[in-house]
């Protein structure tokens, strides 16, 4: 595998689309942009191939920028969309990007249907622990005891774990990266996206100027500064016991393994189908 | 495979930051995250390199910028940057120029340069 | 008796094709997307509309096409939507509560122009209502459901023979105008089985999009012509091109410049103005002479013939106007249909949807009467001939 | 309208048919539905006449009443539902309760001997249709066309040979001779009954209007 170089980016982006982009100075889907860019390009496919689709909020904003058909839907519903796409043209990568609050909260019946079909998707969810776009409202991955704007008192709900709970809904691929750790990132998107059927990869990314600022963790720096204390790679992680793993979170991959696809699945009925009707 | 490229005193190919001052929301991740500590932020909060032979090219200010904002390339042989001459390792006139920039920057938060957006969704 | 069934449809599909046949109202529905060439289905199991869910899964597969059973409807629509940007003719078949649940990405639908054909088959409602009986009370839900201002295109069908033709109105209108089209059909007329004699295939005229002809660099999405109809890229044909739900500019880009927001409206809107004679259908019964005009659709306009012949065995010099288009609402039609009248009854199975666009459009010379019925059943031509002592 | 029908033979060109309403009921697994199909397809696709069925619709899949209608006519038919049934044939008592509320007063009422004890009119025809299709063929699953068979022979409502056609194209494979046998026993026990007189008598009388 040859590399690509960086500066790839600028053969992808939308120019005729003025950058820069609407999002927060410091944000984190910045750098996811770019690292799946990169992994696009380092994989080797053909713009023209490649399906960008996204919901709503600051993660639906992401497709626009990137020059391939790119699809910005309805909030919680860009796996469904995606499901459309992917089934009338089985032969494009669609790649999904979606927040947490769109995944879990809104689309979480899709998520894990998606999972469950194993649909040949990549779904990128940029988990930020809060509804961004909207002000810091608190979303199903806000962590207990978190404020939020509609937790002003503290969060009195237990969040969820995106990575877990794809992985038990049966998607093919599932991992888990942050911004901060760009190159690891990029090799995960990269995995994801070659990986037939459902690839999840769940990234954390900081929103310093909603949730940074409610719960006082400073700048999108230090947000970023942190993730490198809390993460721990996957080999490390299954060594600490739970008192070492408070506070902390693994990143790697949780799950790759071989199932069939739906498309795959769908052929048998394609085919016993018109034997059945051949026979009359 | 980079003899076309210029190189440090230390046989290192040379490298080459540029910035894109139109595209960069000044938030400080390049500064912050550079391994070797030799970008800083000027008195507006935008990036600057201060000290070009220690750069090690490794690009990380590049993918950790949000906005597309830096390119790390190859100095060609025998360029001349005006702007920023080889500085040797955090001499006193960095470590001022530094300290100074630092002072500036703090006085200006990003988030008041470039008021949030906010949407409803 | 199921295998029966499939069997004899399948054997049906085939080789009956322009012979007569014996169809529910679904099935002939089902046919109809099918002879219009859907080739995208996506749905989700509701009463009184699964057994077009039902036939499709039995048809994609043998033409080799997708069919999905989604989560839920607003799944089904969202697979619909995105099937019919990668060039699909997509089709999903609900009820009341599902339609309900499609609104937004109905609107979708409707502001990124992705043709496409939803079917409602209306039941008693709201919420679970009248799960197994016959209403009509959908008729302004699928004008104003989704929320922001907008236009849409209503097929309403009274027979089995209707869901056929009416389907592939529907498609073709879809395909032409690039916009989600609504088949309303009823409990009664989706569940009636009725012998009819479909076209042959070759007889039938299939629309097809218009995709552009220039090369990709040259297309700017969004742009039209006169018809003010934009061409529409498939994704993935090399026309790198931006969908969003969000008001967008000719090149598909998000906009709230007023400039850009106020023609794309002008658009929307025009696109299907412009051509409202195309889209108006109506039928007419013994209208000639008709001293009292009943204005109807759907199952009920069934009633409304049977009303006006035994109205007329009778002396009642009855006649109807039949909508087989509900929106647009055909008002040169029905203006006509009440000009020099005595006056009109409008029965329907809700407390008065479409007579209130009928006194809407009334020039106030008519007496227009609304004849409500909600108790899950038919109105009976008794009870319409019942009315014609007041109308009298 | 139904009495003028009886001795049209299969062969004859079928006399202009007015509105013709046909009512199967029984209990959900008996069949009614199936036999609806049946008759509609013979009037509509074999005897060539205009044809809509209904059924009814309810959240059960077995047992409970449940019925098919049949309308058959040489005209457009608008109303599509029954109105006044001229035809209405019961396999349960429910049924027979249930269903009989709105019956021609002139018009034919076919009961199952066995299982309705006690029919809406005593101008019913009783006809052991359960029962022949349990003792006489073994499948007590063919109930519903030998009902078919006695309602055409009694009523002439389709022609014998339209009623065969269109049960052999819907009847799954290998179950022909079976269906042909039960039809047969239908038109049996319907001409012994004709044959019997019991029809005689059968007009309506004042206590049934």
């Amino acid at each position: 595998m040859t590399a690509v170089h960086r500066s790839v980016v600028y053969d992808w982006l939308r120019h005729d689309k003025k950058f820069p982009h609407v999002w927060c100075p410091g944000c984190g889907l910045g750098i996811l942009l770019g690292s799946l860019v990169r992994s696009l390009a380092q994989g080797g496919y053909d713009k023209n191939q490649v399906v960008l689709v996204s919901g709503i909020g600051c993660s639906g904003r992401l497709p626009v920028y990137v020059d391939v058909g790119s699809v910005h839907t309805t909030h919680g519903r860009a796996l469904t969309f995606a499901t459309g796409i992917k089934l009338a043209k089985p032969e494009l990568k669609v790649i999904v990007v979606m927040g947490d609050g769109d995944a879990t909260a809104i689309g979480g019946n899709h998520l894990i249907h998606a999972a469950r079909r194993n649909l040949d998707l990549t779904a990128i969810i940029v988990n930020n622990l809060t509804y961004g776009m909207t002000g810091g409202q608190y979303s199903p991955t806000t962590p207990l005891g978190a404020k939020a704007t509609t937790a002003p008192y503290g969060h009195s709900e237990p969040s969820f774990d995106i990575s877990a709970l794809t992985v038990t809904a049966g998607a093919s691929f599932v991992a888990r990266s942050t911004v901060y750790h760009v190159t690891q990132l990029d090799q995960m998107l990269s995995q994801a996206i070659a990986k037939k059927g459902f690839g999840v990869v769940e990234v954390l990314s900081p929103c310093h100027t909603n949730y940074g600022r409610q719960n006082r963790l400073g700048s999108q720096v230090e947000m970023m500064k942190s993730y490198k204390k809390q993460a721990v790679r996957m080999d490390r992680w299954d060594k600490l016991g739970s008192a070492e793993r408070e506070g902390r979170f693994a990143i790697g991959v949780l799950a790759d393994h071989e199932r069939p696809t739906f498309w795959e699945t769908y052929q048998g009925s394609v085919d016993r189908a018109q034997a059945i009707r051949k026979e009359g | 495979m980079i003899a076309n490229k210029a190189t440090t005193k230390r046989g290192k190919p040379q490298t080459k930051h540029s910035f894109y001052p139109a595209w960069c929301k000044r938030c400080g991740n390049c500064v912050a995250f550079c391994p070797v500590g030799i970008l800083i932020s000027d008195e507006w909060g935008y990036p600057r390199q201060v000290d070009k032979e220690r750069c090690t090219g490794c690009g990380l200010c590049e993918m950790l910028c949000p906005d597309f904002a830096i390119t790390v390339g190859y100095e060609k042989p025998g360029a001349v940057d005006l702007a920023h001459p080889a500085a040797a390792k955090d001499s006193p006139e960095v470590k001022q120029e530094k300290s100074d920039a630092a002072k500036a920057a703090s006085n200006i938060s990003p988030e008041r340069l470039a008021p949030v957006p906010r949407e409803e969704k | 008796m199921a295998a029966g069934t499939s069997k004899a449809a399948g054997k049906a599909a085939k080789s009956r094709k322009g012979q007569a046949r014996l169809l529910q109202g679904n099935e002939a529905a089902s046919l109809g997307a099918l002879a219009a060439g859907c080739n995208f289905f996506a749905g989700y199991p509701i009463t009184p509309a699964s057994e077009i869910t039902e036939y499709m899964s039995r048809e994609m597969p043998v033409r080799g096409n997708p069919f999905i059973q989604m989560e839920d409807e607003i799944a089904s629509i969202g697979a619909c939507v995105g099937a019919s940007l990668a060039g699909r003719k997509a089709m999903t078949a609900t009820s009341g509560p599902g339609f309900s649940l499609m609104q937004e990405n109905l609107g979708y639908a409707m502001i990124v122009e992705a043709p496409m054909v939803v079917v409602n088959v209306m039941r008693g409602g709201p919420s679970t209502g009248l799960p197994t009986n016959v209403a009509q009370g959908d008729v302004q839900q699928a004008r104003w459901g989704t929320h922001g201002d907008h236009p849409a295109i209503v097929f309403c069908p009274s027979s089995v023979a209707e869901c056929f033709e009416l389907m592939v109105k529907a498609f073709n209108t879809a395909e032409r105008f690039r916009t989600p089209v609504i088949f309303l059909a009823d409990e009664t007329v989706a569940h009636l089985r009725e012998k009819v004699i479909l076209p042959a295939e070759g007889d039938l005229e299939v629309i097809d999009r218009r995709r552009p002809t220039v090369p990709p660099d040259w297309y700017v999405p969004y742009k039209t012509d006169g018809s003010l109809i934009p061409r529409l890229a498939d994704l993935g044909e090399g026309y790198r091109y931006h969908v969003t739900g969000l008001v967008h500019d000719e090149r598909g880009f998000p906009t709230r410049r007023a400039d850009e927001v106020e023609p794309f409206y002008a658009r929307l809107f025009g696109k299907i103005s412009r051509h409202f004679n195309d889209l108006m259908l109506t039928k007419q019964y013994s209208m000639d002479d008709a001293e009292i005009v009943l204005i109807s659709y759907g199952c009920t306009a069934r009633s409304c013939r049977a009303a006006v012949r035994l109205g007329r065995e009778r002396g009642i010099k009855l006649g109807l106007l039949q909508l087989l288009t509900l929106w647009p609402f055909p008002r040169q039609a029905v203006e006509a249909a009440l000009a020099g009248r005595k006056a009109a009854l409008v029965p329907e199975l809700n407390m008065g949807q479409i007579s209130r666009e009928v006194k809407r459009v009334n020039d106030g010379r008519t007496q227009v009467i609304r004849h409500s019925k909600m108790d899950g059943t038919m109105i009976t031509p008794e009870e319409i001939l019942g009315r014609m002592r007041e109308v009298a | 309208m139904a009495s003028s029908k009886k001795k049209e033979t299969a062969k004859a060109k079928a006399p202009e048919m007015e509105r013709m309403e046909v009512r199967l009921a029984g209990s959900g697994g008996q069949g009614l539905i199936l036999a609806g199909l049946i008759l509609a397809e013979a009037a509509g696709l074999f005897d060539n006449r205009a044809v809509a069925m209904g059924q009814s619709y309810g959240p059960e899949a077995r047992g409970g009443a449940s019925k098919a209608e049949v309308i058959i006519s040489d005209q457009d038919i608008d109303y599509p539902l029954a109105t006044r049934v001229d035809l209405f044939l019961a396999l349960t008592q429910e049924a027979a309760d249930t269903y009989s509320w709105d019956l021609k007063p002139d018009g034919w009422i076919v009961v199952d001997s066995d299982l309705v004890s006690h029919p809406p009119s005593s101008r019913a025809v009783a006809l052991p249709f359960t029962a022949t299709a349990r003792d006489k063929l073994n499948k007590p699953m063919v109930a519903n066309v030998v009902a078919l068979g006695a309602i055409t022979e009694l009523t002439g409502v389709v022609s014998r040979k339209a009623l065969e056609k269109a049960l052999m194209a819907r009847v799954p494979k290998g179950t022909e001779a079976l269906n042909k046998k039960a039809l047969a026993a239908g038109s049996k026990m319907a001409k012994a009954y004709q044959a019997s007189g019991q029809l005689a008598g059968q007009e309506p009388t004042s206590e049934d209007v």
